[in-house]
């Protein structure tokens, strides 16, 4: 039962997605839609196992003080903050009710979460703890209600559209993205020269026709003979060494998913 | 003063890379820190000097010039804005010196993105030639010169159905305004109501597909501006002639830049990009020459299947 | 407030760069402040997407309720099982209806994009004689380089034979070509990243310290 | 990937919209000259209209033959509109305008009710086309045809080709696994990469140091994370076995799961259920960047003495790979995203390339089961070879033996679904 009818199930659904690939019926789109849907909304429940994975790794950190534990704190705070500005909007003219209701929500979210990780661990006092959570919480959503001064937004996608929400995407996550990207230039030029060396003919090769590319995108006197000579490489050997890598894949990947549908293949149920 | 001390650091910096031979020939290759402050410097400082490199103008961006300048004054043209900000560097200066172009020149730009960030770009290029003395002359008004119907999601399709009206795709400009009220939109309904299409794109949806409907199928003449890798794919296009004209990557930038005598980003960046490459090439043929002069001393035991 | 989104986004972009030296605490901040805001950031972008857009306006209180999506809300609750171990278990079946699924999607789009529609472009790719006319002899001679490219290419992915012999020559000729092919897409993806690195550059030294422009 | 899907059952739609713009503004360009009168032309005849074969019904195909003024005769036709009427008697819709030459035309629209220029399944239609002239007042119609109406089909017949070989290649996996199965020795050529799979974890237990596992921006749905699930379980059971670390920072949280049954159950196999740590396996985000900087740091911070990357990866390789490089670690990679493959190649010490990673759990466990698919995989790469330099003889020559037929053979492998 615990292992059989997983089985079952795969087999079950990844044939009928074979099948449905030669049925053109709209009964069958209709399927093939929903089964669409149905991976989306699974998705969305399996990221909150994802982030309380994130905070349970990030707590157990700073309970044991192992190295780095400090820093678990800010991405807890960041990660908290995040959420609570997608789901609130300040609707007060001034920011200190808000600021101050995330701050009430940071130490409720703490205190609950290390009473429940100390229920498991036996640790002291994580009764305590939890209800002090539970109780703040209520505090922090009484001011919602009451107060008028922000309000939650679960049902309404307004959300998304919360002055510190758009903020700290446009100040914090695309800044640290197209910088993290950036460092991409520096570590190709340390990866140039640590590693292009043409110590063999296979090296030569991969070396030879990267700097022909190269120079065909830095201004000099080699002009056009380059400038064919890249285009002949992308377009003749480079075509056909593609060709041979995307069928191989096509192939394995081919092979892997019917493994998998037949049940012959089973490393993902953790069985090799 | 900014600029001679570039000028001097990148010097010493070129200089210094035969030490830098020297130590690998030795077998002490220098750090990867090293390295990195090679490029990093190598792209900053040139961006601080004032210095535009010699330019040749290839053909490619010479058709798409000589296509521009011969469309008359109220011309309408459509421009696609299909990238983000990672392509921006490539792109944006393109896109400025086109919008400080046509604005000089009375040209009515007609603004829409398949890329949801693209109409920000354009934004950010019409406030960046606002800015410019010779533009800021007359007045620009939005609506009457220019009009950003936004974003629209569907990629290709997006342009197909724009072929059976724009409106049925674009309601409503970003000022929520509704289509039949903007003056400058007044009479233009699909693509033969357009004189020229502009496109900067960086991947799909983006020339490609303006090719495939917008040129093949709509029959409407489109200029293109694209990323380096882009422009290989879209190379074909040109010469088959279904582009009047192309500007690949930053060096295109920069030459359009040229052509049309609107100085912009593009002229310095070009000259970070070529320190930028020849360093890289320089370090690569460090490590070879070292190789080699090594090589015959002892074998490299690393092997890479 | 666009001053400090800046000033921001310019300690931040130097924090990252910091590594580039040696791990450091600045960079430690910096790695921290993006995991939290990047993990809050995209589970709100997919809880709006997919539990408000999808299944509360589409399951709960759309007009015409789709029922189905219900089974979807299902299947994601049996995941939440594994948060109590001794049921962790019952979280195999979604699992089971995701990997099956999309094996059985991926089998045939694969075995027909990768597979059959490859065969038939190797086929046109080879010049034929109606293209003999007007075409070159070194256009000619290049699709029979990529004809022979993807026959050494595939012999050497062959797993159950012995690369001796006349099939290891080919094989050899096969990583020849892959080589080649690596060679060019990486010079090509070098010189596509620099702007990437002016980009951000350009943001320091222009809207940040406002030394140029 | 299934946006674009979708989107495809609305290409008919929008093809038509297209057409009828295109030809209406033709149409409306074309300078009509006062003076010359323009006679209606001869109508089409044999007007057929029928249920569109092989697809999920709402679309209705018509063919004709072409009028004698079209391209002939006085020449007048510039065109045909394609008219559609609930009852025979009209009143009829333009529902297409087709260029001069046409013979045929498809009549289709979405499955969801309430879309533009819907069509409902099972409803009588009557169809009429009329030949256009460059006047818009003049042109003839056709008699009508009728009633037809549309349905959907339960198998696509453009398909069999494709049918047959998935019954083949099916056919050839299930028997190679079961003559393996039997005991039937299977020659498989070494890959470098596994072999040094084990040295990596020996040498990580005798430095001290962890092995780290990444999967890169895979999901639980991409079958090269399917596949590295498979590599993961025979590196967690020999690292059980060795007693050395590991740590499996991951980007999915549904893979984070899976990965976690994997380690677990590995650490069982290999009778040390104790030694699991729950951590080892943990969710970081997913947010592609911040997920490369996490895992840079913990390259640098806990100096992993091997790194394994399997699985899908994008820009990232490159950046892991570089700093797996300073930490001193040996490094194994296998994707099957091509454009990635070079990075690791420069920066890594072993790599899979493309379909080799596939291989891989094949190999690693060595059994019989799994090594039987690769013999498959064989003789489908051979059948591909097989077949393209038979389409190319056949492209060339087929005409001049008198096989005019067989030069279409690569047509049978062009499947546009």
């Amino acid at each position: 039962m615990k292992r059989q009818l997983p089985l079952l199930f795969v087999f079950l659904f990844g044939t009928f997605m074979v099948v449905q690939n030669f049925v053109p019926h709209e009964n069958s789109e209709r399927a093939k839609d929903f089964l669409n849907d149905w991976t989306i909304i699974i998705g969305i429940f399996a990221l909150a196992l994802g982030i309380w994975s994130l905070i349970s790794v990030s707590i157990d950190k700073i309970n044991k003080r192992k190295p780095n534990w400090e820093y678990a704190f800010v991405t807890l705070v960041g990660l908290v903050a995040m959420i609570f500005f997608g789901f609130t909007s300040n609707v007060s003219s001034s920011w200190w009710t808000y600021f101050a209701s995330l701050i009430v929500l940071l130490i409720a979210l703490w205190l609950l979460v290390q009473g429940i990780l100390g229920f498991g661990a036996g640790a002291t006092r994580s009764k305590e703890k939890f209800f002090a959570g539970i109780g703040l919480g209520l505090v922090f959503t009484l001011i919602a209600i009451f107060d008028k001064s922000w309000e939650f937004h679960f049902y309404t996608p307004e959300g998304l559209e919360n002055t510190m929400f758009k903020n700290f995407f446009s100040n914090i996550m695309v800044p640290l993205q197209s910088t993290m990207f950036a460092l991409l230039a520096f570590f190709i030029s340390s990866a140039s020269y640590r590693a292009f060396r043409a110590r063999n003919l296979l090296a030569s090769l991969l070396l030879i026709a990267a700097l022909i590319v190269m120079l065909r995108f830095t201004p000099g006197p080699w002009g056009d003979l380059i400038s064919k000579t890249s285009t002949w490489v992308m377009n003749v050997p480079n075509l056909a060494a593609q060709r041979a890598i995307v069928i191989g894949i096509g192939l394995g990947m081919v092979a892997t998913a019917l493994k998998v549908i037949l049940g012959i293949e089973r490393g993902y149920m953790g069985k090799g | 003063m900014l600029n001679t001390l570039a000028i001097i650091i990148l010097s010493l910096m070129g200089a210094s890379l035969i030490y830098v031979l020297y130590r690998t020939i030795d077998g002490r290759p220098v750090e990867r820190r090293i390295v990195f402050a090679y490029i990093g410097l190598a792209v900053m400082l040139p961006l601080m000097m004032k210095v535009t490199p010699p330019l040749p103008i290839t053909t490619d961006v010479q058709k798409l010039y000589e296509h521009i300048v011969k469309l008359p004054p109220g011309s309408k043209v459509l421009c696609a804005f299909d990238f983000d900000p990672p392509s921006a560097p490539e792109l944006q200066p393109m896109a400025v010196a086109f919008v400080k172009y046509a604005f000089k020149h009375d040209l009515k730009l007609i603004i829409m993105g398949l890329w949801p960030q693209g109409p920000q770009q354009a934004n950010m290029a019409l406030q960046e030639a606002f800015r410019d003395s010779l533009v800021a002359v007359k007045p620009h008004e939005e609506g009457i010169d220019w009009v950003n119907l936004g974003f629209q999601s569907g990629n290709e399709f997006v342009i197909l159905s724009m072929g059976d009206g724009f409106k049925r795709m674009f309601p409503r400009d970003t000022r929520l305004i509704p289509y039949d009220s903007i003056p400058i939109l007044k009479n233009v309904v699909n693509f033969s109501n357009i004189d020229f299409i502009m496109n900067f794109g960086a991947g799909y949806p983006g020339t490609r597909e303006w090719v495939q409907i917008g040129v093949d199928r709509y029959k409407s003449d489109l200029g293109a501006g694209t990323t380096a890798v882009q422009a290989t794919e879209v190379y074909p296009y040109l010469s088959s002639g279904q582009l009047v004209g192309l500007l690949g990557g930053m060096s295109g930038a920069a030459e359009f830049e040229k052509v049309l005598a609107e100085k912009g980003k593009a002229s310095t960046f070009i000259l970070a990009q070529m320190f930028g490459h020849a360093t890289v090439m320089a370090f690569v043929i460090i490590g070879n020459v070292a190789f080699f002069v090594l090589g015959r001393k002892k074998k490299n035991p690393e092997g890479n299947n | 407030m666009e001053l400090l989104g800046i000033w921001i986004g310019a300690i931040l972009t130097l924090g990252i760069f910091s590594f580039l030296y040696k791990d450091n605490p600045v960079y430690k901040v910096t790695e921290a402040i993006f995991i939290g805001v990047s993990a809050g950031y995209y589970a709100i972008v997919y809880f709006f997407d997919s539990i408000y857009k999808k299944f509360w306006l589409g399951a709960v209180v759309a007009a015409e309720k789709d029922l189905m999506l219900y089974g979807g809300a299902v299947l994601g609750l049996l995941f939440l099982s594994r948060l109590y171990s001794k049921t962790s278990w019952i979280a195999r079946w979604p699992l089971a209806f995701i990997v099956g699924a999309t094996a059985g999607l991926y089998m045939m789009t694969y075995f027909v994009t990768n597979g059959m529609n490859q065969v038939a472009s190797t086929i046109s790719d080879v010049a034929q004689k109606s293209d003999l006319a007007g075409s070159s002899w070194a256009e000619v001679l290049g699709t029979y380089v990529i004809l022979v490219g993807v026959v050494t290419g595939l012999i050497y992915f062959f797993f159950s034979k012995e690369h001796k012999g006349a099939f290891g020559a080919a094989a050899k000729v096969g990583i020849w070509f892959l080589m080649v092919t690596f060679g060019a897409s990486f010079g090509y993806t070098v010189m596509s990243r620099m702007s990437l690195l002016i980009g951000r550059m350009d943001f320091l030294l222009g809207d940040w310290l406002r030394i140029i422009n | 990937m299934f946006s674009v899907l979708k989107m495809k059952k609305y290409l008919g739609v929008f093809y038509l919209i297209a057409l009828v713009v295109i030809y209406s503004t033709i149409a409306a360009q074309v300078p009509v000259d006062a003076t010359a009168v323009v006679h209606p032309p001869a109508p089409v005849t044999g007007l057929t209209a029928s249920d569109t074969d092989s697809d999920h019904g709402h679309s209705i195909t018509v063919n004709w033959k072409p009028s004698t003024d079209d391209g002939g005769g006085a020449n007048s036709v510039i065109g045909y509109r394609i008219m559609r009427s609930n009852s025979p008697e009209g009143p009829f819709d333009t529902v297409g305008i087709v260029p001069l030459g046409s013979k045929t035309f498809e009549n289709s629209s979405s499955i969801e009710a309430g879309t533009t220029g819907f069509i409902p399944d099972d409803t009588n239609f009557y169809f009429r086309v009329d030949a256009l002239t460059a006047d818009p007042a003049v042109f003839s119609s056709s008699e009508g045809t009728g009633p037809v109406h549309s349905y959907g089909q339960w198998f696509n017949k453009g398909l069999y080709p494709v049918l047959w070989a998935v019954i083949i290649f099916t056919v050839l996996t299930v028997m190679f696994v079961s003559a393996a199965k039997k005991g039937k020795e299977l020659y498989v050529r070494p890959l470098a990469g596994i072999e040094a799979v084990d040295d990596a974890i020996g040498r990580a237990t005798e430095m001290g140091r962890p092995i780290l596992y990444v999967f890169g921006l895979g999901t639980a749905s991409d079958i090269a994370t399917i596949a590295s699930f498979t590599i993961l379980s025979r590196v967690a059971k020999r690292v059980a076995e060795y007693q050395t670390s590991l740590i499996v920072p991951c980007y999915d949280p549904i893979v984070m799961a899976v990965a976690q049954d994997v380690v677990k159950t590995a650490y069982m196999d290999a009778g040390r259920p104790n030694d699991y740590k729950e951590d080892a396996v943990h969710f970081i985000t997913n947010a592609q960047f911040a997920y490369v900087g996490a895992v840079n740091g913990i390259m640098l911070r806990e100096l992993p003495a091997t790194n394994i990357y399997m699985g899908k990866f994008f820009a990232e390789s490159l950046m892991l790979a570089e700093t797996g490089v300073v930490s001193g670690s040996i490094q194994i990679a296998g994707t099957d995203e091509i454009a990635q493959i070079p990075f690791f190649v420069v920066a890594c010490d072993y790599t899979l390339i493309g379909e080799e990673l596939f291989a891989a759990s094949a190999y690693l466990g060595r059994e019989p089961l799994l090594l039987g698919s690769l013999k498959a995989q064989d003789y489908a790469k051979a059948a591909v070879l097989v077949l393209a330099l038979f389409g190319i003889l056949a492209v060339n020559f087929a005409g001049d033996l008198g096989m005019a037929w067989l030069a279409n053979f690569k047509e049978l492998f062009k499947v546009i679904d």
